[in-house]
Order: C-alpha cells, then structure tokens, then sequence
C-alpha cells in the first residue's frame, strides 16, 4: 500500500511534468521571439498569462464539448 | 469494455488537439482573462474542427471503400 | 476465434481513428485560415479533395519507392 | 528476423516523413486530381529527400567516428 | 530510483526540447563552425528557456491549487 | 552472449537511423526549400554544415548544462 501511494505520487509528478514541457514548449514559441540576456517583462507576463489562459482554453473546450456533443461526438466518433 | 477504451482514447486524442489548434487560431496575445471575443472564438473554432474531423472521416472512408472494390 | 476477431476489428477501427486525427492536423492547417461561423463550400472543398490528394500521394510515394529504390535502399539504409 | 524487422520499421518511418514533407512542398491547393506537374514535384522531392537522408547519414556517422577517435 | 528514473527521463526531455529550440532559433545559416556570436545566442537561449520551464511550471502548478481549493 | 551482442548492435543500429530521421527532419526543414532535379551544392553544404552544427549545439548544451546546473535543476525539475 505504501508503495502503491510512492508509485501514485511519482505518476502524478511525471504528468505534472510532462503538461509542463508540453506547455512551455507551446508557450516559448508564442512569447519568446529573440533570446535575450534576461527574461524581460513582457515576456514574463506573457508566459503567465500564456499558461493561465490555455488551461482556461483546455477547460472551456472540455466544459462545451461535454454540454452539447459527448454522448453524440463519442458514438459518431466511434461506430461511424 | 475495450470499445469504450477505444472511444475514450479517441475523445482524449481529439480533444487535446482541437484544444492546441483552437488556442494557436484564438490566442495571439494572451490577456489576464479569457474575454468574450476570444471564447467566441474558440466555440466557432471547436465546431469547425469536429465538421472537419468528420467530413475527414467519411472522405477517408468512402476512398477506403472505393479502393477495395477497385481490388 | 470470435474473441480474436472483435479484437481485430476493434484495433482496425482505432488504426483508422489515428490516421483520421493525423489527416485532420494536416489539413486543418491547410484549408483553414480563420474558424467562422459555418464551414463554407470553399474550405469544405479543400478538405475533401486534401484528403482525396493526400492519399493519391501516399501512393505514388509509395509505388515509385517500391519500383526503384525499395530492395537497394532497404540494404543501404539498414547496412550503412 | 530482428534485422528485417527494425529495417521494415527504418523504411516505414522514412515513408511517413516523405510523404508528409512533399505533400506539403508540392500540394499548396489541392485539387480535384493529383495533376502531373505535382506529380514531377512529388518525384524530385522524394529523390532530393532520399539525397538528404544518405547525406545526413553519412555526415553524422563520420562525426560520431572522429568523436570516438578522440576519446 | 523510480524517482532517478523519472528525474533523468525529465532532464533529457528537457534538454531534447531545449537543443532543437535554441538550434532553431540561433543557427539560421549554418557555417564550418559554431561561431562565438551563435554560442553567446545559444548560451542565452538555454537560460531562457530554463526561465520559462521554472516559471510555466509554478505558473502551473499554482493554477492546479487554486483549482483545487475551489471544489 | 552472442544473442545479446547481436541485439544490442541492432539497437544501436536502430538508435542511430532514429536520430537520422529526426535530423534529417530539421536540416531538410532548414537546408531545402524548392525541391529541383538535382541536389546543388548550397543545399549540399547546408546538410551536411546543419548535421555538424546541430551536434556541436547538442554538444554545447549538454556540457554547460552539466557543468551549471544539472544537480540544481534535478532536484529543482523534481521536487519543485
């Protein structure tokens, strides 16, 4: 059992760990044009609020598509 | 059981695509909020991308089809 | 045996599943410029005949590759 | 069998990543057939793309040779 | 060592991901040699991007809280 | 014994046809823009300077990377 939680907790961190490659990669490219000596503040405030809005995205995505097309998408998607 | 596995990873799949292109067509300069012209945005963009998935779908079929009787 | 065959289909829908979200990405990016309130004819024909080209494509890369080069160049790249 | 198998698996992702690399150089607006002037394109593509992957191959394994050799 | 496992697999996809960017964004032509400029460019490139992986991730994970105390 | 060695140098000989793949890629990406009938000898240099130059790169990253902050950021990546 303790184990099984050791394994869990890691599992999580891997996630956790791969959605933020996954988002700095998405981000860098939409807020860092040239490297510079330092990150500036612009490119701070963008990267911030890169990530706060794509996870505002990702859960207006999820939220719509679970209101009006799950149950239909899901079977269209499935049995087309 | 497996049918539903299959189901759920092709909604995952889906979802985190249209996700990532809906956000790079919307999302030019990100605010401190999500304001209403881009959510707009992005629930137009969310339907264009299933008409897409599917108009995708039953082309790729229907040339499936087509190849096999070919055969 | 009919376990075996549910199986089979099951993973040929899935295969199917896969190229369609590949071919979507593809020509998503394109036929699509800016999402408006409907898909009109022009962005509809675009996608259709993505997919009919993209296909033709595959082919022809495919057959021309067999002809020429398939037995020397499975040796080269193998053997290198 | 192994040998085959991993140049079954070389050759298949050398297919992929040539068919989407020259689709996307020689099909800008598709149309209702696979015209011969994209097929002229879609030829020397595959043929400059198969140059480039014996060239890179070539260049990377002399690399990793000398970086052996200074060891 | 599952936890060096999943330390090492994080550090090379890191320094995967951050090769091909800084590559990308620092040698457009590439010459006979690295050149000092590129290094600099390149040097520079790797603390940013490290800036933005720390503060994407506290950015993240400070989201993830926040969602959390809300249900 | 010799099982194993085989396999390990077929895994190796896959490893590196991967990288090929992956470098062919992004020096294609770099090096060709209109493909022609022949391969001319810009782009020629140009393949074989991007292959040198992306190693020397990937090199540069990983000593600094090592020398500056690999335990730091581990622990940093890992127990943030």
């Amino acid at each position: 059992p303790q184990l099984q939680q050791f394994i869990e907790i890691e599992t999580q961190k891997q996630k956790f760990q791969f959605l933020v490659h996954g988002l700095t990669d998405i981000c860098w490219e939409l807020c860092i044009d040239k490297p510079s000596s330092r990150l500036d503040n612009k490119s701070e405030h963008c990267l911030k609020n890169c990530v706060e809005r794509f996870i505002d995205c990702s859960n207006f995505v999820l939220n719509r598509f679970g209101k009006t097309q799950f149950a239909a998408a899901t079977e269209e998607i499935t049995f087309d | 059981q497996v049918k539903q596995q299959i189901a759920v990873a092709n909604a995952q799949e889906l979802l985190t695509k249209m996700t990532e292109k809906c956000f790079k067509k919307c999302i030019n300069k990100p605010g401190t909020t999500l304001d209403s012209s881009e959510q707009k945005c992005v629930a137009m963009c969310m339907d264009r991308y299933m008409d897409s998935w599917n108009l995708v779908s039953r082309a790729y079929s229907s040339r499936l089809q087509k190849e096999r009787q070919r055969l």
